[in-house]
């Protein structure tokens, strides 16, 4: 590999791009959220501050080498994420180093971050953070189903597996989107996008009120620092990927500001609107009205 | 009517050894009492030695021993006058072993008895399935 | 001519007692009946035998079919009466 | 020469001697008989000798100077110098054994003994009809005499049955006799022969009577209940007589009635074989006395020879073969089984247990035993094939199937017994002696069996079979068993490195992808073996055994080394994984889905070999007869071994319990003979061009199935073994699931997987396997914490299951690739779906196998535990480095598979641009990927580690815990049944159907044995009854 420059440049500005979007993005969600319950809210910089003051903590303990190693793997998988990704539609320049692997990498890659920090929260041996894990994992692994079948079905309408030519495939007009044109893997893949940000209904598994949970409880300062960094670099690069797929990629900052808003406030929406599943129920929901339209979806080829 | 051509002395035998054999294997499938079973296998036993004779038996042909009732001349074959032989000397072996067996029989009977102070044949099943 | 006639007379007559004998053995209550009925239907057998032209094949009957069976059977008879007392 | 009349001319002189010379003591009269049963052998030998090697014709001896048939004459030809060998032999084995027993008895016993050879000699030898009927009746006076050899009221009632029903069956031989007499004017069989007796008025019914009693000398199923009783209630010895002798010699009696019977008859034969075959050995199975278990035993491989005497017109030259090799391996086998239960005196199947203490009878008691079910070496295992190979020829496949059924039966009740033997719980520890007298003809026979297999696999095809270099590697490796672990695992691995050596150039490249799995896995198996302190008996037989059979599957170049590798291969993995505790009913199971899978094979092999001339094993490329039969029964056996759903039930337990290094033979390296065996069916449908669809269709869904089912049920485990194994499972199927594709792509995605699987279940099970050697339990929630004492175990584990789970960068993520693209390229969506579900899943189980041992809160009895042994650390590191080159550089095999693959499936392979792949639809670079995410691993950790440089290593317990602070690991236990949620939502998928399947079978079965032995009144006059029966109902089959 010969190493350019200019390319790596582009990759890390495109990294801290992504980094304060998603920071912004989630303050604004916050905020929205909040004005919806009828509360003021935060200041949209907070999470600025959030991040400053873990990174700053000066005291700090550790549990073992895993307890360092689960927040690398975890930022490593969101960090990778950002780079197997193509971010702008025809820009050599943006599209990272997604001409190294295909569709099928980002896929498994997400796995990468979620074993890393199943593992990290292990070692602290906090029982609270083995039950987030194994919730946590569980609903993953249906929610995957759906995707898993969005994905084939997205292969198969444009026979192929990198994630560049179905942008391309893409352009020319808003009717050419996958969402109109397979409409019901963009659906399935849009349910299961739900659980993948975690939020109502699916937000057992953080369960933010009633339990101190595992890993963000454990975790403190810059251990915790990395892993809100890596959250904010994950929703963005998860809405890439989903504008990539199936909402024609975007072609500048802008259009990908927007469009990945869009996504991630659909999350958002439908959590505002549901009460909280248990993690069964949510296991046996993905398994069904998902994973059916995803059947639909491969069955219609 | 009975044609009267199969009613001769080795015919009515031969009925006769059927009966008995018949008889006797009735007695060994009916009766419970082990020294009966024994006997019903000699009534069996002495059918079958009359089955086997009455096979042999030839009308007016004599014993198959050569003594001064089988007219001898030099070339002739004897074996004109006589009754099949073989037969007869069959039926002495099996006579013979027909009484080993019993004996054996009657030997296990006793220990039977002894050993369980009973004859019945349905309280030797200890041995089963 | 007659005595084949006189012949079958005689079997038939033997056949049938043989046969009524060993109805008898095998329905008699007494077993020392049932063993005597079983030596007489021996006996004739070796009758039979004698009319049939087999007089060595009659002596062995008599002597071993119903002669030495008959004692064995009361032996063990005995044997089994007094082990039975 | 001398002249076969002295066989019988010295035992009535011998009998008589005795009877004036009892004086002189037993002992005396004693070594006369076996001085009289020895010239007799000798007389035999001498015959079987001359006629088989020096072209010695047939030889008749008259007696009384007249001809037939106004005399007795004897025929000494090549079969009755056999069966009068065979008989001598085991008479005077027998009276070796039996000697104190006969000495006991008096003089009158050992002549009664002498005749009762004496006798079955005869019945072998005469050619006249009458004479058979005067010795077999001297026999059975004889036998009612012996049993009472055996003290006791059962031995008495027993003999008194038996004689009985001889009395019943000889009153109807002599019935027909007389009748055949007086048709036709003759008792001499040659005459018969030659004037072919049913043509004659009445004929048929003569013949009928002959036959019928002929049959009933041979207790056939049902009419039997009298002959059991004596294998049951009469002294061992004079069982194994009974079981040995008198069955040689009534079979020859049946085999020469059927010679003027007439060919119509064979029919019924066979079938009245085949009814006593299955049915006694279904009844078999309920039975817990072992003599009575053997007796079964002896009946149902009478009634299979019965069958084969049936079929001898069919079978053509081969039958006195076939014939011979069963009846031998029999007659040994079931006299030496007699033997050590009489030597052993345990009436109970469990009891049995107490011969563990003696180990080298346990030798002899598994080697009758595989003797008996016919694995090879054995003369039965060449004798079983030929007959299914001829019978599968000649369109007799039901019969196969009949056949196969009934051996299966025997083999369970035979291995649970053996199962009992090797693991059942020793309940009393009774002591016995072994004398020397006993022992010494056991030894006899089980040797013989050996060399008999020997000198069986010289008989013209099989010359070439037996690859005897592994096979005396494995024996040397026995002959040095009391050596200390330390030499003996040097010398096997030397061994198999040499023979790896000596064997790679020879192999194509398929093959030799499988040979490093068998043997480079093997070695770095065995490596962790020099753990182990002591000599570690039987161990290294078995394992090399398995390997030897693995590695002559390999070799293989025709259809029948193959299967004989399989069975040796079967044969040792069984014995590998008995040797774990509570594994005794795994390892049956084990065993007989194994066998079944054979069996499987074994008619596919003879499906196959219809029509061919040659025995290659590349006949199943091009099956004629039936080919979508052959296949899937090939399948299906094979399946046996991967393990796939349905059949899979044998493994979770066999692997778990197995002893720590043999579980990774047994899960990464045994099932890919199976995998092996499925590449080589599939190839031989034709690969690309095959025209079975439908069945690789069902394939793929079984092994999508199979996945998915196998990794959910890993998610539910405690036991960390069990989890490994159910993993494997669905390992597996991810592997047929690739194979069945039948695209290039799909293939190099299975091997892929083949590969990988081999590397990370070696790594996982071998650093399980060594961990639980240090904590001493299986289960998960009582581990915990043990990063901190096994940083090398958990970093093993850390690797193999980041591999395992097909994340990137690792080796396993090529898997998944490969198979993703395979999967949208050949259109199976939905399968394709249901193997990444699982694939997810297999995340749920590896998170609880790393977490639960190494994460948490260390328990306090291991807080002295110490790092797993070095001797495991070292193979587990080879194979990491194994791993990680895969994953660095993917296309140094990937390239070589591609192009092995190309040879079936030249179209859609990779197209390879440096470290690049690429498929019409994806790409994928190993290499770069691999430095990619390495590099920002490293910058982020390091950026992480000087960020929080200076934070404070804290003790366990500084948590909060629901507000509390817990000060025990007690308390923060969640690692039993994490997935509870889970379990409740999918459980329901995992619920044991298939366990439960098999159980209800398994009771059916054995609902059935216990019905149908009812018969079994034990009243001799019911048995009586059932003969009067049996004759009916066979004659109005028979005259219809």
């Amino acid at each position: 590999m010969n190493i350019d420059f200019t390319k790596l440049f582009f990759t890390f500005l495109g990294l801290m791009i992504v980094l304060n979007w998603g920071l912004l993005m989630s303050a604004i969600m916050r905020k929205i959220g909040a004005r919806v319950a009828g509360r003021y809210g935060i200041p949209w910089f907070q999470p600025w501050v959030d991040l400053i003051k873990n990174y700053a903590v000066r005291s700090q303990i550790t549990h073992g080498i895993m307890f360092y190693l689960g927040p690398v793997f975890r930022l490593s998988g969101g960090v990778g994420l950002f780079l197997f990704m193509p971010i702008l539609f025809g820009s050599n320049l943006w599209s990272n180093f997604s001409f190294q692997g295909d569709l099928i990498l980002i896929l498994y890659f997400q796995f990468f971050g979620m074993l890393g920090m199943a593992l990290g929260a292990g070692e602290g041996g906090q029982p609270h953070s083995f039950i987030g894990i194994s919730r946590g994992l569980s609903q993953f692994t249906t929610i995957e189903v759906p995707m898993t079948l969005a994905v084939i079905s997205l292969a198969v309408q444009y026979h192929t597996l990198s994630i560049s030519e179905i942008v391309a495939a893409q352009q020319g007009g808003i009717m050419n989107w996958t969402m109109f044109t397979n409409p019901f893997a963009t659906a399935a893949a849009m349910l299961s996008l739900l659980g993948a940000f975690g939020h109502s209904p699916f937000d057992l598994v953080k369960a933010p009120n009633e339990i101190p949970i595992g890993p963000p409880t454990e975790y403190h300062g810059t251990f915790l620092g990395v892993l809100r960094t890596n959250a904010a670099i994950l929703h963005v690069v998860e809405t890439v990927l989903f504008m990539n797929l199936f909402f024609g990629g975007a072609s500048n900052w802008f259009e990908l500001i927007i469009k990945s808003f869009l996504i991630y406030f659909w999350s958002v929406f439908v959590g505002m609107v549901f009460p909280r599943f248990r993690i069964e129920q949510s296991v046996v929901w993905f398994l069904k009205v998902p994973l059916i339209l995803g059947i639909i979806a491969i069955l219609l080829l | 009517m009975i044609n009267t051509e199969y009613f001769t002395l080795g015919h009515i035998s031969l009925l006769l050894g059927f009966i008995l054999i018949i008889v006797g294997f009735w007695g060994i499938l009916t009766q419970k009492n082990i020294v009966k079973i024994i006997l019903a296998f000699s009534i069996a036993d002495a059918g079958i030695n009359i089955l086997i004779v009455s096979l042999g038996y030839v009308i007016g042909k004599t014993a198959p021993i050569i003594d001064g009732s089988v007219v001898q001349k030099a070339g002739i074959d004897v074996s004109d006058s006589i009754v099949d032989p073989v037969p007869q000397a069959l039926v002495l072996t099996s006579i013979v072993i027909g009484f080993g067996v019993t004996a054996l029989m009657l030997a296990y009977a006793m220990k039977l008895f002894t050993a369980k102070k009973t004859l019945h044949i349905n309280k030797f099943n200890d041995l089963k399935w | 001519m007659n005595r084949e006639f006189l012949y079958i007379v005689l079997t038939i007559f033997l056949g049938v007692a043989s046969i009524v004998l060993s109805f008898i053995s095998i329905h008699s209550k007494k077993l020392s009946l049932a063993v005597i009925a079983v030596g007489v239907v021996s006996l004739f057998a070796s009758i039979l035998f004698l009319l049939m032209s087999a007089p060595d094949v009659a002596m062995t009957e008599a002597a071993i079919g119903s002669g030495l069976t008959t004692l064995i059977f009361f032996y063990v008879l005995n044997k089994i009466k007094k082990s039975d007392a | 020469m001398v002249t076969p009349i002295f066989i019988v001319a010295t035992a009535l002189g011998v009998g008589f001697a005795i009877g004036v010379l009892n004086k002189f003591g037993r002992n005396f009269t004693g070594a006369l008989v076996l001085a009289a049963l020895s010239f007799m052998t000798f007389i035999s030998f001498q015959w079987f000798y001359a006629l088989t090697f020096n072209n010695l014709s047939e030889a008749y001896v008259f007696t009384g100077g007249f001809k037939p048939p106004f005399a007795i004459n004897l025929l000494m030809g090549q079969y009755e110098s056999i069966a009068t060998l065979m008989i001598n032999l085991i008479g005077f084995l027998g009276a070796v054994y039996l000697y104190k027993s006969l000495k006991e008895r008096g003089s009158d016993a050992q002549v009664v003994y002498l005749i009762l050879i004496m006798a079955l000699n005869v019945l072998v030898m005469t050619r006249d009809i009458f004479n058979l009927f005067v010795f077999s009746e001297i026999t059975s006076v004889a036998i009612a005499g012996l049993i009472l050899l055996e003290k006791g009221t059962r031995s008495i009632s027993a003999g008194f049955k038996y004689i009985i029903a001889t009395s019943v069956i000889s009153t109807i031989f002599l019935i027909g006799i007389v009748f055949a007499y007086f048709i036709t004017g003759t008792l001499n069989i040659d005459d018969f022969i030659g004037i072919s007796l049913s043509t004659y008025k009445g004929g048929t019914i003569v013949v009928f009577l002959i036959m019928i009693s002929a049959v009933l000398e041979l207790k056939p199923f049902p009419a039997n209940g009298w002959g059991i009783d004596i294998y049951e209630a009469s002294e061992a010895g004079f069982s194994a007589i009974i079981s040995a002798a008198t069955t040689t010699a009534s079979l020859f009696v049946l085999y020469k009635i059927m010679a003027f019977a007439g060919a119509e008859w064979n029919y019924y034969i066979a079938l009245i074989g085949m009814i006593t075959f299955i049915g006694s050995n279904l009844l078999g199975l309920k039975q817990d006395n072992t003599r009575r278990m053997l007796g079964y035993s002896s009946i149902g491989q009478v009634g299979l020879l019965i069958t084969i005497l049936g079929f001898k017109d069919i079978l053509g030259e081969n039958a006195p073969f076939i014939f011979f090799g069963i009846l031998i391996s029999h007659y040994f086998a079931k006299a030496g089984l007699f033997w050590l239960s009489g030597i052993i005196n345990a009436s109970n199947l469990k009891a049995w247990s107490i011969i563990r203490k003696k180990p080298i009878l346990l030798f002899l008691m598994g080697t009758f035993i595989f003797a008996l079910i016919g694995f090879p070496p054995f003369p039965s295992f060449f004798a079983k094939w030929t007959l299914v190979m001829d019978l599968v020829k000649t369109g007799n496949i039901v019969w196969v199937i009949g056949i196969l059924l009934g051996s299966l039966f025997e083999a369970i009740y035979l291995f649970r017994w053996f199962g009992y033997a090797i693991k059942g719980d020793a309940e009393k520890t009774e002591e016995y002696k072994i004398e020397f007298h006993k022992i010494i003809p056991v030894w006899i026979v089980a040797l013989s069996l050996y060399v008999l297999g020997y000198f069986i696999a010289q008989y013209n095809e099989f010359t070439s079979v037996i690859n005897f270099i592994p096979l005396a590697f494995v024996a040397l490796i026995f002959a040095i068993d009391f050596m200390p672990v330390l030499i003996k695992n040097t010398i096997a691995i030397i061994g198999m490195i040499f023979y790896f050596y000596t064997i790679y150039p020879q192999l194509d490249n398929l093959r030799l992808i499988f040979e490093v799995i068998f043997l480079i896995g093997g070695i770095l198996a065995l490596i962790a073996g020099y753990l182990h302190k002591g000599k570690r008996i039987g161990f290294y037989p078995v394992a090399l055994l398995m390997y030897a059979g693995l590695t002559g599957i390999l070799e293989a170049k025709t259809t029948l080394e193959f299967f004989y590798g399989w069975e040796l291969m079967t044969a040792g993995s069984y014995f590998l994984i008995i040797r774990g505790k509570r594994s005794m009913t795994h390892a049956l199971s084990y065993m007989l889905f194994s066998l079944a899978g054979a069996y499987a094979i074994l008619t596919a092999f003879g499906i196959a070999s219809v029509g061919q001339s040659t025995w290659s094993l590349s006949i199943i490329n091009n099956i004629q007869y039936i080919p979508l039969w052959a296949y899937s029964l090939l399948i299906i056996g094979f399946l046996t071994k991967t393990a796939s759903i349905g059949l899979h039930i044998w493994l979770p337990g066999a692997h778990a319990e197995a002893e720590s290094d043999v579980s990774p033979m047994v899960s990464a390296i045994l099932l890919k003979a199976g995998v092996f065996g499925i590449v080589l069916t599939l190839i031989g449908m034709g690969a690309e061009n095959n025209q079975y669809s439908e069945l690789v269709y069902v394939l793929g869904w079984l092994g999508a199935i199979t996945a998915l089912i196998g990794n959910l049920a890993a998610v539910f485990q405690e036991d960390a073994k069990r989890l490994l194994a159910y993993s494997s499972i669905g390992q597996l199927g991810y592997i047929v699931f690739g194979f069945a594709m039948m695209t290039h792509l799909g293939w190099l995605a299975a091997f892929t997987y083949t590969i990988n699987h081999f590397m990370y279940k070696s790594i996982l099970f071998l650093t399980i396997g060594a961990v639980v050697l240090r904590v001493k339990t299986h289960n998960m929630y009582e581990m915990g914490g043990l990063i901190k004492k096994m940083p090398f175990a958990f970093i093993a584990v850390l690797i193999s299951i980041i591999a395992l789970s097909g994340v990137p960068p690792l080796s396993g993520f090529a898997g998944k690739w490969l198979l993703y693209n395979a999967v949208i390229l050949k259109g199976w969506y939905l399968q394709g779906a249901i193997a990444f579900f699982s694939g997810i899943i297999a995340f749920l189980y590896l998170f609880k196998l790393i977490s639960s041992i190494f994460l948490g809160q260390l328990k306090d009895n291991h807080r002295n535990v110490k790092e797993i042994s070095i001797w495991f650390i070292i193979p587990i590191y080879i194979l990491i480095v194994g791993l990680m080159i895969f994953a660095a550089k993917p296309e140094l095999i990937l390239q070589p598979l591609g192009t092995m693959i190309s040879q079936y499936f030249p179209e859609g392979g990779l197209n390879w641009n440096g470290g690049m792949a690429t498929t019409s639809i994806g790409y994928w670079h190993g290499t770069h990927i691999m430095i990619i995410v390495g590099i920002m691993f490293a910058i982020l950790f390091s950026w992480l580690a000087f960020l929080s440089r200076k934070a404070q290593k804290v003790k366990q317990f500084n948590i909060v815990y629901s507000g509390e602070r817990p000060f025990t690991p007690e308390t923060t236990h969640v690692s039993y049944n994490i997935f509870a949620g889970y379990n409740k939502a999918l459980g329901f998928l995992v619920l044991p159907w298939i366990t439960d399947f098999w159980t209800l079978t398994t009771n059916i079965v054995h609902d059935i044995s216990g019905f149908v032995r009812r018969i079994y009144s034990g009243n001799g006059q019911t048995y009586l009854t059932h003969i009067v029966l049996y004759v009916v109902v066979i004659y109005f089959v028979f005259f219809n």
